[in-house]
């Protein structure tokens, strides 16, 4: 079993991850994890697990990397490695089709985000105190509540968001409020402290980048590229 | 194992807790309210009023709280006409989504426990309250209540117990009781172990609060009951 | 001794699914009457007691009060239901009942028990309660334990509990069902003492007893029940000493 | 069986894999519940001491949290254990394992009071009939009180399997592919909630009848030839 | 018959807490005695019964089988405890004990319960048990309930069957703890009759009872306790019509 790589991923985060109706993770996320393995000729398994179930996870060797669209930030460089970034993307707030909007005036809203992610931890540092906050389990709940109107405003990563006003069929009722932020956000794959698969992983990323995997992984999701 | 996160956290710990208590007493309180109405309809002979709470009963005793909790809170807000309706500035609480999952759902034990305990009262204490010409008011109102809430006691102490625990479900709507404070501590230290014994211990302790008070009141109550106090049956 | 009798009853039956266990019982108790009745195990007795005040509800037959008929009437099974309820609970109020297995409320005192009935049901005025049921324990000599639960009283004493409670309501007519047989051979004679004493008052009782030596001592009359109909009655005189039916010779010598 | 958008299948594998988990869970928490009854009726003390300790703390943190404790948890714990031993590799707790275990750990603690309860309801005098007899303590326990004990305890061991049933939901929170986790994947995939957790709150009804049955079938062959009073 | 007693007690005292409830009593029973055991509720004929097998450990006192002294020893508390258990087993194998309230096994049919001493503990041939036992169940008069279980027999038929459980396993001496008291007026015939049957044979027994006329008829000896000791003991004509002690002359009297 030592050989073998197990790569998570969350299954809630679409296009990068989800899950299809045969059971099966799905996404950029998934692809680019099987084009990396086979250019390291490596054994692999994609498991899933819940978004903040995914560190821990990880440090109690449940799996070896974490593939799921996980930004690099100070607080996770604590406690694991971050390969090179494979994509990279911005926060966004969503809301309400046609209201006027200025950061200044979520004072007193209600913003939702899906919890231990970079939206939630950037809401808790400027928000705490001036508007109310939900956090989720994932991402599809944090859509399912701001359609059922419980939620003012999300904020979240912006590709998916794109993906998710251009399919889920609301796209006529909501759209991006403001510009995109954080765009250095850098996303990669984690693993553990120390772990040489941080090198094979690099490794095998910078082929795929070199030989087009990656671009036509890309094409077959956004129209534009996103590293 | 690094316990300083503990310390460092516990505050909020309590915040969390603060929220568990809240949502543990007001759903015991109206459940307990709900059930007897259900409970005293259930035992009718008449199965046009015993058939519905039969229904509920079977419902929601034999489905896992979390579904209960995710068709409120989603599953009824998926509906254009929920959401219009008077019911939404409560039903888009995530609170008040809890409440109402976890009150349908105690409410349906409690029925249980009482409908149990009045059938476990020895017929013949009822056939001495007929033979004293009670109506049947009489006969619930001064016997058959009192007596059963002494036989109640125990089983819902229980139930209190299940339904604390079971609150600990209201974290996967976004409410920030003590496993939902807990989770969202994790997402930011990764410390799950250490936290999540934390919280244990927390429950642990309103647990055996809980187990503690009711032994004081059960001996309070059944302090007439010699050595043979009639027990509920056991598919209660 | 008015001519309308306190109770009558009436070709009282009682079918449990398909077993017939009533087949047909009547009598009549005057005021004043001791009437005990005896058969051996599963002859019908209790079965026949509990029909009186509709703690089972007979199949057929008539149930009449100081001569007021009880309304019944059939409902979706064999049995018959009462008319009126309220008919029946003012008859019920007016005819006791001690059970075999005493049947006090235990999450009330003694003097609670007895109480109840005076209090709730008959809504006399408190006071006036409290002095009648003391006086009432005295009688049954245990007003010492008035303040105790049941529980915390012998069988005996609880059986006299359950007396006292019953003469609570001031009934015209009292049924007993086995009062002493759930008692230690030792404990028994305190019942009957107090049922004796009643029996002297000219209370108008029916008793289903196994303790031969009362019935014979305190009845006006005495009836055998076999298979669920009455297969002798008489004075104790002709029914214990010369009994007509085989049956009852054989039971009555057996248990003697 | 409805198409459920595609998910209708997905639902009854998931049903598949609650059932194994109900079943495992089960199998663990007898046996764990037979140990803490011996364990609290035995005269040592140590014993009893230990199983009190048990029941009282797995009854008293709630489930969701003793599933969450025992995936995170036990990894470490059980690593730790087995480095002792010189044994360094990866030991795996998937969730079927830290579900099996969580949810074996709480029927135990249950079904160790039932287990209690029956062994206690057996009147005494059947024991001293054997030991009249001249049976042994080992004999009579065996020909005498077990067989009994499994009659008495049926009907609050098929109440425990009716919420061990329901509390394998909980397991999903860890990523088992139950029921429960399977709906959650379709409402991601389909945006119909109502739907997918009425589906979900069915097939729980649908186990719950099933094993009801079970139950009822059980308590018949185990109580033939015994009238209850 | 031999001179060593086939059972002898010797000063037998029992204490529960406080209390002294057994404050030494011997006695001996040679083969083909019948001794009842007489005394009011709480005189410690139970305790002295269960005393004898060991169901109760005594806190001093000797227990003879056949001459051979049963090993004792103390434990922690005041109570006496068995030095060898093989020894007791053994014992307790030659002395059978039929209970007050039955204690068959709920779980096994008539036949097996019967079977399940001679089988299991004395490890005979099925053949030949199955044939012992039916002609034991034959004798007692229920060979025709062997595949029932027991709930569903009465109480009269259950206690039949615990005496032939009792007889299966071929015991020298027999202790009967009230074993009618437990049954209704009716039923207790049927017991007394075979327990009869077994004193005409010659067993050796020891009877608590309260069926008076059963133990005049049938004892050898009768031995009066009283507040834990022998106040009386003697023939049956001696204890019941010229009884020396007051006590004995009270209880005699009140139970006729
Ligand atoms: N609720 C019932 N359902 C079915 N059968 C019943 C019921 N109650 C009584 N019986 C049957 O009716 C018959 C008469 O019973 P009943 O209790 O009246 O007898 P009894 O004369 O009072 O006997 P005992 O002296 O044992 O009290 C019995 O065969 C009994 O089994
Ligand atoms: N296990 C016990 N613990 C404490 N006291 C006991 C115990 N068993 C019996 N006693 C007491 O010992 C005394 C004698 O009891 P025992 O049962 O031997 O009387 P008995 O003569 O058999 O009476 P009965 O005729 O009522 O059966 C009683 O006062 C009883 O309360
Ligand atoms: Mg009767
Ligand atoms: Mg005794």
């Amino acid at each position: 079993a030592a050989d073998k790589v197990r790569l998570a991923t969350e299954g809630a985060w679409a296009p990068f991850n989800f899950i299809d109706s045969a059971g099966k993770p799905q996404g950029f996320d998934v692809d680019v994890a099987w084009a990396l393995c086979a250019k390291m000729k490596a054994d692999c398994e994609v498991v899933t697990q819940d978004w903040d179930g995914l560190i821990p996870g990880l440090k109690v060797r449940k799996f070896d990397a974490i593939i799921a669209s996980m930004s690099i930030t100070e607080e996770r460089l604590k406690v694991v490695d971050f390969t090179n970034k494979y994509y990279s993307g911005g926060l966004r707030f969503l809301g309400l089709k046609g209201e006027a909007f200025n950061i200044a005036d979520l004072k007193g809203k209600v913003i939702g985000a899906q919890r231990a992610t970079l939206g939630a931890q950037y809401l808790e540092d400027n928000f705490a105190d001036l508007a109310t906050l939900k956090f989720y389990d994932n991402q599809d709940n944090v859509y399912l509540d701001l359609v059922a109107g419980r939620l003012d405003v999300v904020l979240s990563d912006e590709l998916p968001t794109f993906d998710w006003l251009k399919t889920s069929g609301n796209g006529d009722k909501f759209e991006f409020k403001g510009d995109a932020f954080l765009k250095e956000d850098n996303i990669a794959i984690a693993v553990r402290k120390g772990d040489k698969l941080k090198d094979k992983l690099n490794k095998a990323l910078d082929e795929i980048l070199a030989d087009g995997t990656y671009q036509k992984i890309n094409a077959k999701y956004f129209p534009f590229s996103i590293y | 194992m690094d316990f300083s996160v503990i310390v460092e956290y516990f505050p909020r710990l309590m915040q969390g807790t603060w929220v568990s208590l809240q949502l543990i007493f007001l759903s015991v309180v109206l459940g307990g309210i709900f059930a007897l109405p259900i409970a005293l309809a259930r035992i009718s002979k008449n199965p046009l009023i015993s058939g519905l709470p039969f229904a509920y009963i079977f419902f929601f005793r034999g489905t896992p709280l979390l579904v209960q909790i995710f068709l409120v809170y989603y599953g009824a807000s998926q509906f254009e006409v929920v959401r219009e309706s008077f019911l939404w500035p409560i039903l888009r609480e995530p609170f008040w989504c809890a409440i109402i999952a976890f009150t349908l759902n105690t409410s349906a034990y409690t029925a249980e426990i009482f409908r149990g305990a009045i059938q476990a009262i020895p017929v013949g204490e009822v056939e001495a309250c007929k033979v004293v010409g009670m109506t049947k008011v009489q006969m619930y109102r001064r016997i058959l209540l009192p007596r059963a809430f002494g036989i109640v006691l125990p089983a819902y102490g229980n139930e209190i117990i299940l339904m604390l625990k079971g609150s600990a479900l209201a974290s996967t709507i976004t409410i920030l009781d003590l496993t939902g404070m807990a989770r969202t501590i994790i997402a930011r230290t990764y410390t799950p172990i250490e936290i999540f014994l934390a919280a244990g211990a927390i429950y642990l302790v309103i647990s055996m609060v809980v187990i503690a008070i009711f032994k004081q009141v059960e001996k309070r109550q059944n302090r007439y009951l010699g050595p043979n106090p009639v027990k509920l049956p056991d598919d209660v | 001794m008015s001519k309308v009798p306190a109770l009558e009853l009436n070709d009282i039956h009682k079918t449990f699914g398909d077993a017939e266990v009533l087949k047909g019982i009547s009598l009549k108790a005057y005021d004043g009457d001791v009437i005990s009745i005896l058969g051996s195990s599963g002859s019908g007795k209790s079965t026949f007691l509990r029909c009186i005040n509709l703690l089972e509800n007979p199949t057929k037959g008539e149930i009449l009060f100081n001569g007021e008929k009880l309304g019944l009437e059939h409902g979706k099974g064999p049995d018959l239901y009462p008319t009126d309820m309220r008919q029946l609970t003012r008859m019920r109020q007016q005819v006791g009942f001690v059970f075999q297995s005493f049947n006090l409320w235990p999450h009330m005192t003694i003097l609670e028990n007895v109480m109840e009935g005076p209090l709730n049901v008959l809504k006399r005025p408190k006071h006036e309660v409290v002095e009648y049921c003391e006086h009432l324990l005295n009688k049954v000599g245990i007003a010492d334990k008035k303040h105790m639960y049941p529980s915390q009283l012998s069988g005996g004493q609880q059986q006299r509990v359950a007396i006292a409670r019953t003469l609570a309501m001031d009934p015209q007519v009292i049924l007993f069902d086995e009062p002493t047989s759930a008692l230690d051979p030792e404990l028994v004679g305190e019942v009957l003492g107090v049922m004796r004493g009643l029996a002297e008052e000219g209370r108008t009782m029916l008793i289903v007893t196994h303790e031969m030596n009362f019935a014979k001592e305190v009845s006006s009359e005495v009836v055998f029940l076999h298979q669920g109909l009455v297969e002798e009655k008489g004075t104790p005189q002709k029914v214990f000493e010369a009994p007509e039916s085989e049956r009852c010779k054989a039971f009555i010598s057996s248990t003697f | 069986m409805i198409d459920l958008s595609g998910f209708g299948n997905q639902l009854l594998l998931g049903a598949a894999v609650t059932v194994e988990l109900a079943l495992a869970s089960l199998a663990v928490g007898l046996v764990l519940g037979l140990l803490g009854a011996s364990a609290k009726l035995s005269s040592v003390k140590t014993l009893q001491w230990i199983a009190n300790g048990y029941t009282t703390i797995i009854r008293g943190i709630p489930e969701l949290l003793t599933v969450l404790i025992i995936y995170f948890g036990a990894t470490t714990v059980l690593m730790a254990v087995a480095g002792l031993f010189g044994y360094e590799d990866y030991i795996e707790i998937g969730p079927f394992a830290a579900g099996v275990t969580a949810l074996g750990l709480t029927f135990g603690a249950y079904a160790t009071e039932v287990f209690r309860g029956a062994l206690q309801s057996i009147p005494k005098g059947q024991n001293e009939a054997a030991v009249a007899l001249g049976m042994g303590r080992v004999r009579t326990f065996y020909r005498i009180i077990l067989p009994q004990v499994w009659r008495m305890a049926l009907p609050g061991l098929g109440n425990l399997f009716l919420v061990l049933l329901k509390d394998t939901a909980l397991v999903s929170v860890v990523g088992l592919d139950d029921i429960m986790r399977k709906a959650n994947i379709a409402v991601s995939s389909t945006k119909e909630p109502f739907l997918f957790y009425s589906a979900a709150a069915v097939l729980y009804l649908g186990l719950t009848i099933i094993s009801m049955g079970v139950v009822y079938f059980l308590e018949k062959r185990a109580n033939r030839g015994i009238k209850r009073a």
